[in-house]
């Protein structure tokens, strides 16, 4: 069979088949509508559903307020940031209006946010930012990061189903690069971190783009010395799996804690916390982290493959790693 | 509009059934933040006590005209009066100051960020601006939802908060999508200390109307019989299709920003003017003076409402406040995820 | 004004002087963009390119009327021609765009997020609307240091961005400090692919001005004459201490929002139509027409600007990209905290 | 001597005197004139200095952009947040317009944003939060976080020197609680963690106000056990003082990091991360971590002091490690 189905497809499908199975779901966000989308992840649906795909001005800050109304009134709006970025605008909304709004009131406002993620070539300082630390520091949502097909489309209709605000971060780069059969996967739930590839000499523990630059890097140390790197997918960063986590540190003794995010803080400290907290004894050698550099994500795309993770940079750090 | 709703307005004027019933929700308001206010300074309550004062004739000529379970309402800082009027329960607002478990918030928030939000009360959040685009939401929802029907939503905000950008996206986004909804700012001369020569460079928010594509109005927020014709009218209009209303009421805060501010920085002239009068003593006396209440049944109102209230206070008193060894610390909501951090 | 400034508009008109200033800068704007759309088609551009075509009137005649290193210019997607009006070298933007590392950007941002802040011109982030205020600073602070003088600060943003909170709050920081600023919305019926309708709900947003309390102007923005007159107009009298000023052009994006783009969603009836000009043909014939330029003026310009692009395209595809390994990776620039995490 | 100044005058102190010796110094924020501010940290300075002294409208986005722009004027401009809750208002502003900035363009904005912070009694959800992590995520800021009356002082006047973006936490706790004789202090500069007590059983890491209550759960266990706890005041999280803090390990092979912000991400991973990165060799127990629970602030006073560390909470976590 062949690769036919794109992370974006993906992204699109699992809106179509929300919006088909549940009239509760709408899409709001800009240009979505006859557009399809800065990315096309909604070509179409405005067609189908004139009056739940609708385009929203340029306003990231009502547009989340609007969604938290929307869910309070029953509805499950799904709303489209034109990247990731530009959600910085609507942070007091997701973060102070929608996150702590069940905690407040005992009333959920079920609603996602797709956050268009992560770097690519010549995207520069400002449509290239890896969000899921910022929303994940702060209680009330759901941050989830798919890293595959599969993924894309299983988490985004779940993440509709669930009752709390889901930070859905879809990684750019993936969007037409990674292929797939089709949409099916494992189907596990949000909350559940998933092997990737098995092994036993260390642990690489990521999300998003940055497991298929594990498992490159994988491949790479397996061809060099026969070692044998597991990965994990983390697949949603709050809640963190962390029990599978320490089931692989348990069978490797070893952790690398992998992101494409700025190195301070963020969900690579957050793993390799849990892990010291409550598997210390396991660790064979110290916990390692890589990130991505403590600069705005640069624009050249010499600059910017310096900047993230790459599997030669993830190799220097197994190699340490395995060498302790 | 629906058969339930009498009209609140005919022929251009307020009906005399509403306007009693913005009356006796101003008194209401008053009564209770009176009691609050007392309750402060007795060191009965922790936080903050921000007051309507000067402003329940604005206030509740909004939520007058308003029906909680089939409107939407998110009432801001200076709401109590509204707040009553609308349907909120003089317990939630004594239980929420007091951090009564019983109370909505369960003493998780407290004073004025109180809400009833599957009845169509938000609770607020401190962020200025913030419910505007919120409300418009939950109004976008029921039309796609095709449960609009006649249903209004409405918000209040201060001079203050329009110039918040939140205000600004919101307000745009209700206009573009004409949604009924009324959104009402007290211009009360201050934000916080601020003179609103320093918050604004127009001659009349009333000005930024037609900037939004919105009807504008302007009252006289002192006077109840102009709110309760403008404001009501607003909403009325708003029922009937109308689209967005932006009123702009001119008052004056009778009081500091909170309790624990004397608000001296307020000019005296102000204080002593039109502005700075009383809009419960304006109201009493032109209700009286136009034949809608008479002196004996005014004070048979304070007496009725200082009762609820002091009723309201004493049940809130006595119950205990939450458990935190018991509390859920849950922050969402997903069972299956509850396990899970 | 300060000695050292021409003036732009003599008796209510642009000056001679001026309009063919502005004519120059629409035209080099015009003709670098062109060759910049040539290298993106030709795969020697990473990432997006994003063209102000349609626009130089109203770009040009903003930058014209300013002085770099004297004046403060936030501009933004589509203001090649105002870049170069005000003084930006076109090295700076074939560097920028080619990945230069002897760029202002040195590789770090690329495209249009360029500029020479410590010269006044400001390095555009994306995040539409957050300009207004930083201009807005810049004169406070001039005023503060007491060398405001007759310095003008100005900016650009297109109708989409008028619905940022950024905006608003930029807007109306700028009008309560009567600062010395131009506004400029250029009103090109779309952003991105969203027509206006879905933007705003006012009938000009030029109605916007009255509630920010500063001066509103509006302009044909496919007439360079009208642009010089309008806007030049606009910044004289920030100059002189009239206040904030802002500007609505009415005009059409000629092409998609980037070059990735091919815009098909513009309404036909709007391209055929009066917006739909190409504001640089009609300003060709109008200095023409006006005795401010012959047609052998026109093409020999064409041919100097041309070469001038030229030149600064090969300048920059000769030079080297930033070397990664030498690159430093500082986000502060306090030296005691750099080797610090 | 009395203890005669307290945590707020020393702020107000400090920009009194940056102003004096530094015309490029101007405050700017929302009631900070006449009315001298909600915590009348910039009590009378108005009156000495009207012209620099300027009162903003609720705009918390535009004041630091205006911010942005008056210090690539060369002015120091130092904006006050009513509150650091409303800091998230201005989130776009400060992590990618005046973080970025240096960057970018090579040009750095010299601005300090005052964010009074932390939670108090009573505040509830939206006056109490710690944010100190989410600016410390993002490349290009200082983010301090002083704990003593002498640090509040000199650390603003330095700040003020910065030529970055400084996100300058001030803890509203700490405000009129916190008294001392005077200003003076050690003058450690910005980046420096300092040794508030020393022990040798253990090491607390922490800052602002959880410096005070892990000396009072130091006290507590020196009077239990007789055991020595030593407390590290990390007083900028960013930069963060990773050679203190290790060596402060190194001599007790116990770390506890304690902070009174939300328990995903944030300080305390960093920290963590760090020390089991550089320092994995020197601990003899697990590090752990203590922080506030995963859900907004809550309103009521009981809630609250469950929330937050308290000396309490710190002495259990405290005798698990030592336990252990
Ligand atoms: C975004 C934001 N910034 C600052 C504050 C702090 N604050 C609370 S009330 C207030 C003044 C509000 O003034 P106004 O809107 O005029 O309402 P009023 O108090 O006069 O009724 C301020 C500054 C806030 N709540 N939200
Ligand atoms: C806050 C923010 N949200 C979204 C974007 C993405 N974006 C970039 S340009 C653009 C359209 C801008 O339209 P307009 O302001 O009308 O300018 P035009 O492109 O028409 O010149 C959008 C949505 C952005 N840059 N900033
Ligand atoms: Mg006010
Ligand atoms: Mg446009």
């Amino acid at each position: 069979m062949s690769q036919s189905v794109t992370y974006i497809d993906a992204i699109r499908e699992a809106q179509e088949r929300a919006m088909e199975e549940n009239p509760k779901v709408f899409l709001y966000g800009q240009d979505i509508g006859k557009f399809g989308g800065a990315f096309k992840a909604t070509k179409g649906l405005q067609e189908r559903w004139p009056e739940r795909v609708i385009d929203a001005p340029i306003s990231e800050d009502a547009m989340i307020g609007m969604a938290v109304g929307a869910a309070l009134e029953g509805m499950r709006p799904i709303v489209e940031m034109q990247f990731a970025d530009f959600g910085s605008v609507a942070f007091n909304q997701i973060v102070n209006q929608a996150s702590t709004h069940y905690y407040r009131t005992g009333v959920p406002v079920p609603l996602v946010v797709r956050m268009p993620s992560g770097g690519t070539p010549g995207s520069g300082p400002f449509h290239s930012q890896s969000v899921e630390s910022i929303y994940s520091h702060y209680p009330g949502s759901v941050v989830v990061t798919p890293a595959t097909v599969a993924d894309a489309y299983s988490m985004l209709l779940q993440a509709v189903e669930l009752d709390d605000p889901v930070i859905y971060c879809e990684h750019k780069f993936l969007y037409r690069w990674l292929k797939s059969e089709n949409y099916e996967g494992d189907d596990l739930p949000i909350g559940k971190a998933r092997i990737t590839r098995s092994g036993k000499h260390a642990t690489v523990v990521t999300y998003s783009a940055m497991v298929h630059e594990a498992v490159r890097a994988a491949d790479i140390l397996q061809q060099e010395g026969g070692w044998e790197i597991e990965v994990v997918d983390l697949r949603s960063v709050k809640p963190l799996d962390t029990d599978t986590v320490i089931a692989s540190v348990a069978r490797t003794g070893r952790l690398l804690a992998l992101g494409e995010s700025f190195p301070w803080g963020g969900v690579t400290a957050e793993v390799v916390s849990r892990v010291c907290a409550d598997a210390f004894h396991l660790l064979d050698a110290p916990p390692m982290r890589v990130n991505a550099k403590n600069t705005p994500v640069p624009y050249h795309p010499k600059l910017w493959a310096m900047h993230r993770p790459t599997p030669e940079s993830i190799c220097v750090a197994l190699r340490n790693l395995l060498a302790y | 509009m629906s058969e339930a709703f009498d009209p609140i307005i005919q022929h251009g004027a307020p009906t005399q059934e509403y306007v009693r019933r913005v009356m006796y929700a101003m008194l209401r308001g008053r009564i209770m933040e009176t009691k609050l206010s007392n309750l402060y300074k007795a060191g009965k309550i922790v936080g903050g006590v921000y007051l309507g004062k000067g402003q329940e004739a604005v206030s509740a000529s909004l939520g007058a005209a308003l029906r909680m379970g089939h409107d939407v309402f998110a009432p801001l800082i200076r709401d109590q009066a509204g707040r009553m009027a609308f349907g909120e329960a003089s317990l939630d607002a004594t239980r929420t100051y007091l951090g009564s478990a019983q109370g909505p918030m369960r003493g998780r928030d407290g004073n004025i960020h109180r809400g009833r939000p599957d009845e169509g009360l938000y609770a607020m959040i401190s962020h200025l601006g913030a419910a505007v685009s919120q409300v418009g939401g939950a109004l976008l929802a029921k039309r796609i939802q095709g449960t609009l029907g006649d249903s209004v939503g409405a918000t209040c905000v201060g001079d203050g908060a329009t110039s918040t950008g939140a205000f600004h996206e919101g307000l745009n986004f209700v206009a573009v999508e004409r949604l009924p909804m009324v959104v009402i700012i007290a211009d009360n001369q201050y934000a916080y200390s601020t003179p609103n020569e320093r918050q604004y460079a127009c001659e009349d928010l009333v000005d930024r109307a037609k900037g939004y594509g919105v009807a504008g109005h302007s009252v006289d927020g002192t006077n109840v019989l102009e709110c309760a014709r403008v404001i009501g009218g607003a909403v009325a209009a708003a029922r009937s299709g109308e689209g967005p209303q932006l009123v702009v009421a001119k008052l004056l805060r009778l009081g500091g920003h909170g309790e624990h501010d004397d608000g001296s920085y307020v000019e005296p002239e102000l204080r002593q003017g039109h502005l700075g009068r009383d809009c419960i003593e304006v109201g009493k006396e032109l209700l009286i003076q136009n034949g809608l209440l008479t002196a004996e049944q005014y004070d048979a109102w304070v007496q009725e409402i200082s009762e609820e209230c002091q009723e309201a206070v004493a049940v809130a008193q006595r119950e205990e406040g939450p458990n935190p060894y018991s509390e859920d610390w849950s922050a969402t909501s997903s069972l299956s995820l509850r396990g899970l951090k």
